[in-house]
C-alpha cells in the first residue's frame, strides 16, 4: 500500500482522487467568487451607463474576440480529449493533445496581444497613461469601460498563462511521473483549463457584445 | 456627582431623547441578561466544583424545550429591538417639509458651510434652535462623516453624490463637530462646533455676517458663466427643457420612463446629460464633468432649487 | 522516563536542523512554523497598539505626529487582522489538531500545507516591507477613494502583501475541507465530530468564498491606483461605495473567521474541566454552520450611514439581529455544560471562563451596533472599537490562550506551570476589561475612532484605557517566558493529562510522526465524560472498543 | 471510441451555440440580446462543466462546491443590488 497514493494521509488511490477532484471543485468556486465580484462591478457599471458602455464595445474586435473564442474552446476539447486518452493509457496521444492545448492557449494570448495593440494604436487603452482618444460619445463613461474590460481580460490572460506554464511544467516531468500521478496531474490541470474556458465564455458575450 | 468626568453626551436634539431612550432600554436588558449569565456561571462554578457535595444526580446533557424556548425567545427580544431602531431610524428619510437648509462641504481636512444667505463658515456651524434644519452634503476629495454626537446624528459625505442629514437643536449651546469617518493625515482635526442659537439670535448672528451673494445668487451666475442659460434660457436658440419649477417634477424620460427630478437627476443630467434624456429633446448638451468642482455643483443645485421655489414665494425671495 | 527513547518516537525528535522543519509536510511541524511566525505578528502588532495608547495618554498629539499615528493604527489593524487572527486558531492549533481530532495520519494535502506556510510568509513579509518604505496610512479598511487617489503611504504594496496571503488563507481552507469530508476515522460520524473539527470547517468554508471576494477589491485597487483605471472614482463614473460593498463581503464574515474557531477551542475546554458532555451538542453544532452562512448576509450593517439605501439599512439591520440568535444560542450551552459537573480550574479553564464574559459582553454590545438608530451615533466611534476588541481579542486571542496551554502538553510533551498560567489568565482579564470597556463609555460620548488628538474632556476615559493596555501587555509577555520555558524544563507530560474524551489525546504527547500507531474507529459520541475509567491519566477512551 | 465521439459532438455544440449567439447580436431583439446572451454562455458554461469536467459523475462533493458557490454568489449580487 501507499505506492499508489502521493499523500501519506490516503491509504487508497480511489479516496485520493476523489479528494483531489472535490479539492479543485472548491479551488475553481473561489476562482468564480473572484471574477463574480469583478463581473458585479461591471453588471452595476452597464447599469448605470448602458449606452455609453454599448458604443464603447462595438470599438473592440468582434472577428478576433469570437476567433479566440473558438480557439479557446477547441483547447478545451483537446484537454478533455488529453484526459480520455490518459484514462486508456495512451499516454502518447495524451502528451500529443496536452501539448496542442498550451498552445492553443499561446494563440488565444497573441491573437490577444494582437488586440490590445490595435486597441493602443486607436488611443483606447486607458492605461499606463496612455492618452486616451475616443471619439464616440461620452468618452468619461467609455474610458470606463475599457479600463474595466482590460482589467477582465487581462485577469483571464493571467490565468490562462498559469495554466499554460503548468501544463508545460508537467510536460517537461512528465518521463519521470508515474501514470497514476500524471493521471492525477491531468485531471487536476484539466479541471482549472475547463474552469478558465467558462470564464472567457461569459467575458466574450458581456465585453464584445452589447447591443451590437 | 460625577467629579468632572463626562459619562453621557449632552441630548441637545429633538431625536437625541428618543435615541438615548432605546439606547438606554438596551443598556438595561444587556446589562440585566450579561450579569445573570455571569452569575449564574459564577454560581455553577463554586456550586460544582470538583469535591462540592452538590447533588449531581439526574443531568442531562440536553434539553429540547429549553432549547428551543431560549432560541424563541432571543429570536422575539432582537425583533423588538430591530423594530425599535429601524422605526427611529427611518425618521431620517423624511425631513419636515419646512426646514432651512445649509450646505456642507466637506474637503480635506475641514468643514465649509454655507447659510441660504450666503454666509460661509469653516469648521463652524451656527443653526437656530427649534427650527429644522437640513445640511445637505457633498465632498470634495474623499469620504467624510459629518458627526454631531450631541445630536445624536451622523451621515457620511461621499464624493459624487449628495446626501442629507437633519436634525433640530433643542438647547442652545456650543457642540462638538467632529468628522467620524476617516479621511487622511488631519482627520483628527477635521471638526469644529456647531452653535446652537435662539431664533433670534441667529438672525441676528446672519446680519453680522456681512451680507455676501446668496448661494442662489451665485448658482444663477454659474448657471450664466457655463453658458446654460444660453441653452434652457427663454431666448434660446436650441430646443433644451426649460428648467422652471423642475425640481421635485417628474420628468419623462425618451425611453419611456419617468424619473422625479431630484438631487441625484439635476447632478447626473450635469455632470452625465447623455444618461436619462428627457423625452422630446435631442441629446446635445455636453457634460461638465470636470468642469464643475463640488462646491460649485451645490450653488447650480441651490439654483434650479430655487427656481422651484419661486413661483410660489416670489413675494418673499423679492423682500 | 527515557528522554532518549521518548524524542526518537515523536514528532519533534525527527530530524532536526533548519531543513527538516522547513521543509516537512508534517501538519505538526507546519503548524509549528505558524505559531512562532504568528507570535512574533501579534507582538509587533501589540506593540504598535501599546505605542498608540501612550499617545493617546494627553489629548494633544505629543508623542508621534499625526501621520505616524496614521501609519501605526493603519499597520496595527493590517497585521491583526490578516496576519495574526485569520490564520490564528486555524493555521496553528487546527493544523497540528485537526488530523489527530479525526483520526487521521496527516491533512490531504500535506505539501499544500507547507506551501501555505511560504505564501504566508512571502505576502505578509512584502506587506510588512512596505514599513521600511514609509508604511500605509489608509486604515485596514483601505476605503476609496482614499486609498486610491489621496493615499501617499504604500498602499499597492501593502495590498498586494494582503493578496497574497489570501491565497494561503484559501488554501489552508480547501485542505481542511477536503481533510474533513475525506479522513474522519472509521465510526466517526459528523455528530460525533467534535466541535473544535466543526468550527474549522464553518471557518474553511468562509475562508474559500469569502477571501476572493477581497482579492478582487485589493486587485482593482491596485489596478487604479498604477494604471489608472477609474473603478471606485466618482469622476470617472466609479461608485466609491461599490468597494465598501466588496470589502465588508469579505471583512464581516472574516470576523467569523476569526471568533468561530475560538468557539471550538472553548467547545472542548469547558466540557473536559467540569467533566460534563457539552450541553446541546448538535445546536452547537449546527449553530456553527449557521454563523457561517447567515455571516455572509449582514455586511451592510457597516455601511449604515454610508449612504446606501435606508431600506437597504433596514434589511440589513434586520438579518444582523438574526446572526445575533446562533451565537445567544452558543453562549446558553456553553454556561448549562457547567451544570451539575466536577469543575476544576486549571488554566485553560480559566481562560474559557473569561471567554464566556468577554464574549457575552461584546456579543451584546453588538446588539446596539445592528439597532439602527443607536449606530447611527455609535457607529465609526470607540464604541465600535470597544466591540470588536471584544469580540476579537477579548473572545479570540482569549480562545487562543486557552487552546495553546490545554494543547500545549501534546504538542510539547510537556506541562507549562500551572500558577504562572492563573496569574497570566486573571492578569489579561483585569487588564483587558481596563483597556476596553472605557471605550465604550468613550464612544457613546461620542469620541471617533483613528483620532490622533482629540478634546481634552475624553481624557480620564482614555487615562483609564492606555493604564489598561500597559496591564494587558504584561498579561500576554507572562506566558511568552514561562512558555518558553517549559519547552525545555517543564514536567514531562503524560499522553491525556486532562483525562479528555478527543482522539488526540489517544496518543502519546507528544505524538509520533504518523500520529498514531494503530489506526483509531469510534464508536461513541464525542465529550463522553461519563465513561468509566475516564479518571486515569494513562487511560484511552477508544482503544476498549473493538 | 463512442466517447471521442461524445466529446466531439459536444465540441461541436459549443461551436454552434456560438455562432448563435455571434449571430443573434446582429438582430435587435428589443432589449432582450443580453439576456439571450447571458442564457447561451450559461447553457455553455453547463455543457463544459457536466461533459468536460464531468460533474455529473464525479460524485456528490463536487456538486456540492458547485452549488455553495452559486448560492454565495447570488448572495454576493443579490445584497449589493438592494444595497444601492
Amino acid at each position: 500500500m501507499g505506492a499508489s497514493t502521493e499523500s501519506v494521509a490516503f491509504d487508497k488511490p480511489a479516496r485520493e482522487q476523489a479528494a483531489d477532484t472535490f479539492a479543485m471543485w472548491i479551488f475553481i468556486g473561489s476562482e468564480a467568487m473572484l471574477f463574480g465580484a469583478i463581473l458585479l462591478v461591471f453588471l452595476i457599471a452597464r447599469i448605470s451607463y448602458g449606452p455609453a458602455f454599448a458604443a464603447a464595445s462595438h470599438h473592440l474586435s468582434l472577428p478576433l474576440g469570437t476567433l479566440n473564442t473558438v480557439v479557446l474552446i477547441t483547447s478545451s476539447f483537446s484537454m478533455a480529449l488529453a484526459h480520455l486518452f490518459g484514462n486508456r493509457g495512451r499516454w502518447r496521444a495524451s502528451t500529443w493533445s496536452l501539448a496542442a492545448t498550451a498552445l492553443l492557449g499561446l494563440v488565444f494570448l497573441g491573437i490577444k496581444a494582437a488586440e490590445y495593440t490595435m486597441e493602443f494604436r486607436e488611443g483606447i487603452a486607458p492605461v499606463l497613461g496612455v492618452p486616451f482618444t475616443y471619439d464616440g460619445p461620452d468618452p468619461v463613461h467609455a474610458e470606463f469601460f475599457f479600463g474595466l474590460y482590460f482589467a477582465m481580460a487581462s485577469l483571464h490572460a493571467v490565468h490562462l498563462i498559469g495554466g499554460i506554464v503548468v501544463i508545460a511544467g508537467m510536460l517537461v516531468m512528465w518521463s519521470s511521473a508515474t501514470q497514476s500521478s500524471r493521471l492525477r496531474r491531468v485531471r487536476a490541470i484539466g479541471l482549472y483549463w475547463h474552469f478558465v474556458d467558462i470564464v472567457w465564455v461569459f467575458l466574450f458575450p458581456i465585453l464584445y457584445l452589447i447591443n451590437r | 456627582m460625577s467629579f468632572g468626568i463626562p459619562f453621557t453626551p449632552p441630548e441637545a436634539s429633538s431625536i437625541a431623547g428618543s435615541v438615548d431612550l432605546l439606547f438606554y432600554t438596551l443598556l438595561a436588558f444587556t446589562a440585566l441578561l450579561g450579569v445573570f449569565l455571569t452569575s449564574l456561571v459564577i454560581f455553577y462554578a463554586v456550586k460544582y466544583r470538583a469535591g462540592s457535595s452538590a447533588d449531581r444526580t439526574g443531568e442531562r446533557a440536553r434539553s429540547l424545550p429549553l432549547e428551543v424556548t431560549w432560541t424563541v425567545a432571543s429570536l422575539l427580544i432582537a425583533f423588538v429591538i430591530f423594530g425599535w431602531g429601524a422605526a427611529l431610524f427611518m425618521r431620517r428619510e423624511h425631513p419636515p417639509l419646512e426646514a432651512l437648509e445649509i450646505a456642507g462641504l466637506g474637503k480635506q481636512w475641514m468643514w465649509e458651510f454655507r447659510h441660504p444667505g450666503g454666509q460661509r463658515e469653516i469648521n463652524e456651524l451656527h443653526v437656530p434652535v427649534g427650527k429644522a434644519v437640513i445640511v445637505s452634503l457633498a465632498s470634495q476629495d474623499v469620504i467624510h462623516s459629518f458627526f454631531v454626537p450631541a445630536f445624536r446624528v451622523k451621515q457620511d459625505a461621499v464624493p459624487g453624490r449628495t446626501t442629507h442629514v437633519w436634525f433640530i437643536a433643542s438647547e442652545p449651546g456650543r457642540y462638538r463637530l467632529f468628522c467620524a469617518q476617516y479621511c487622511g493625515t488631519q482627520h483628527s482635526e477635521m471638526g469644529g462646533f456647531v452653535t446652537a442659537m435662539p431664533p433670534e439670535a441667529y438672525a441676528a448672528w446672519l446680519g453680522n455676517q456681512g451680507q455676501g451673494e446668496t448661494l442662489v445668487a451665485d448658482g444663477e451666475k454659474l448657471f450664466g458663466a457655463l453658458g446654460c442659460s444660453g441653452c434652457h434660457g427663454n431666448s434660446s436658440k436650441v430646443r433644451a427643457p426649460d428648467l422652471t419649477g423642475i425640481f421635485g417634477r417628474p420628468v419623462a424620460l425618451d425611453n419611456q420612463q419617468t424619473v422625479i427630478a431630484d438631487d441625484r437627476y439635476l447632478r447626473d443630467s450635469i455632470l452625465n446629460p447623455k444618461k436619462e434624456i428627457a423625452a422630446g429633446y435631442e441629446p446635445v448638451m455636453p457634460s461638465f464633468d470636470g468642469l464643475v468642482d463640488e462646491g460649485e455643483m451645490q450653488m447650480l443645485l441651490a439654483y434650479l432649487k430655487s427656481l422651484s421655489a419661486r413661483d410660489t414665494t416670489k413675494s418673499e425671495a423679492i423682500h | 522516563m527515557n528522554t532518549e527513547a521518548l524524542s526518537s518516537s515523536s514528532y519533534l525528535g525527527e530530524g532536526a536542523g533548519p531543513a527538516a522543519w522547513l521543509l516537512t509536510t508534517d501538519h505538526k511541524r507546519v503548524a509549528w512554523l505558524y505559531l512562532i511566525s504568528l507570535t512574533a505578528f501579534f507582538f509587533l502588532g501589540g506593540a504598535m497598539a501599546v505605542l498608540m495608547r501612550i499617545e493617546l495618554a494627553t489629548p494633544a498629539g505629543d508623542l508621534v505626529s499625526d501621520d505616524v499615528y496614521n501609519r501605526l493604527f493603519s499597520l496595527h489593524g493590517i497585521i491583526m487582522v490578516w496576519f495574526f487572527l485569520v490564520p490564528s486558531i486555524p493555521a496553528t492549533l487546527g493544523n497540528f489538531l485537526l488530523p489527530l481530532m479525526i483520526g487521521a495520519r496527516d491533512l490531504a494535502f500535506p505539501r499544500l500545507n507547507l506551501a501555505s506556510w511560504y505564501v504566508f510568509m512571502l505576502g505578509s513579509l512584502f506587506a510588512l516591507a512596505s514599513v521600511v518604505f514609509g508604511g500605509v496610512d489608509t486604515g485596514w479598511t483601505f476605503y476609496t477613494p482614499l486609498s486610491t487617489l489621496y493615499a501617499n503611504g504604500f498602499v499597492s504594496m501593502a495590498a498586494l502583501g494582503v493578496f497574497t496571503v489570501g491565497f494561503s488563507t484559501i488554501m489552508t481552507g480547501i485542505n481542511f475541507i477536503v481533510t474533513i469530508h475525506t479522513l474522519r476515522a472509521p465510526g466517526l460520524t459528523w455528530f460525533r465530530l467534535p466541535i473544535f473539527v466543526w468550527t474549522m470547517y464553518a471557518t474553511a468554508l468562509v475562508m474559500v468564498l469569502a477571501t476572493p471576494v477581497l482579492a478582487a477589491s485589493l486587485i482593482l485597487i491596485v489596478l487604479e491606483r498604477m494604471f489608472g483605471i477609474g473603478i471606485f472614482n466618482p469622476a470617472l463614473g466609479g461608485d466609491p461605495l461599490l468597494f465598501q460593498h466588496l470589502f465588508w463581503f469579505y471583512s464581516h464574515p472574516a470576523v467569523y473567521i476569526m471568533i468561530l474557531p475560538g468557539m471550538g477551542v472553548v467547545s472542548e475546554v469547558l466540557p473536559c474541566f467540569s467533566r460534563r458532555p457539552l450541553f446541546g451538542y448538535k445546536a452547537v453544532a449546527l449553530s456553527s454552520m449557521a454563523i457561517a452562512v447567515f455571516g455572509f448576509l449582514v455586511w451592510g450593517h457597516h455601511m449604515f450611514v454610508s449612504g446606501q439605501s435606508a431600506y437597504a439599512g433596514v434589511l440589513f439591520s434586520f438579518l444582523s439581529f438574526c446572526v445575533a440568535i446562533p451565537s445567544a444560542i452558543k453562549v446558553f450551552n456553553w454556561s448549562l455544560t457547567l451544570r451539575k459537573g466536577e469543575i476544576t480550574f486549571e488554566t485553560p479553564m480559566l481562560y474559557a471562563l473569561f471567554f464566556l464574559a468577554l464574549f457575552t459582553f461584546g456579543g451584546l454590545a453588538g446588539l446596539f451596533l445592528a439597532a439602527l438608530a443607536i449606530d447611527v451615533h455609535v457607529h465609526d466611534t470607540y464604541f465600535v472599537v470597544a466591540h470588536f476588541h471584544y469580540i476579537m481579542v477579548g473572545g479570540m486571542v482569549t480562545a487562543y490562550m486557552a487552546g495553546l496551554h490545554f494543547w500545549w502538553p501534546k504538542m510539547t510533551g510537556r506541562m507549562y506551570p500551572e500558577t504562572w498560567g492563573r496569574i497570566a489568565a486573571t492578569v489579561t482579564f483585569l487588564g483587558f476589561n481596563l483597556t476596553f470597556f472605557p471605550q465604550f463609555v468613550l464612544g457613546f460620548l461620542g469620541m471617533p475612532r483613528r483620532y490622533h488628538t482629540y478634546p481634552p474632556e475624553f481624557q480620564f476615559w482614555h487615562i483609564l484605557s492606555s493604564a489598561g493596555a500597559v496591564v494587558l501587555a504584561i498579561g500576554y509577555l507572562m506566558p511568552l517566558f514561562y512558555l518558553g520555558w517549559s519547552l525545555f524544563r517543564g514536567a514531562r507530560a503524560p499522553a491525556n493529562p486532562w483525562r479528555a474524551t478527543g482522539l488526540e489525546w489517544q496518543t502519546a504527547s507528544p505524538p509520533p510522526p504518523h500520529n498514531f500507531d494503530a489506526m483509531p474507529k469510534v464508536s461513541r459520541p464525542a465529550y463522553d465524560y461519563a465513561m468509566k475509567g475516564l479518571q486515569h491519566e494513562k487511560f484511552s477512551p477508544h482503544k476498549d472498543e473493538a | 471510441m463512442s466517447d471521442i465521439r461524445k466529446l466531439t459532438f459536444v465540441y461541436l455544440v459549443l461551436l454552434a451555440l456560438l455562432a448563435l449567439t455571434v449571430g443573434s447580436s446582429s438582430f435587435d431583439l428589443g432589449g432582450f440580446n443580453s439576456a439571450l446572451n447571458l442564457v447561451i454562455a450559461a447553457a455553455k458554461a453547463a455543457i463544459i462543466a457536466t461533459m468536460f469536467m464531468q460533474l455529473s459523475s464525479g460524485g456528490i462533493l463536487p456538486r456540492l462546491a458547485v452549488a455553495a458557490t452559486g448560492l454565495w454568489l447570488a448572495i454576493l449580487f443579490g445584497l449589493t443590488l438592494i444595497g444601492r
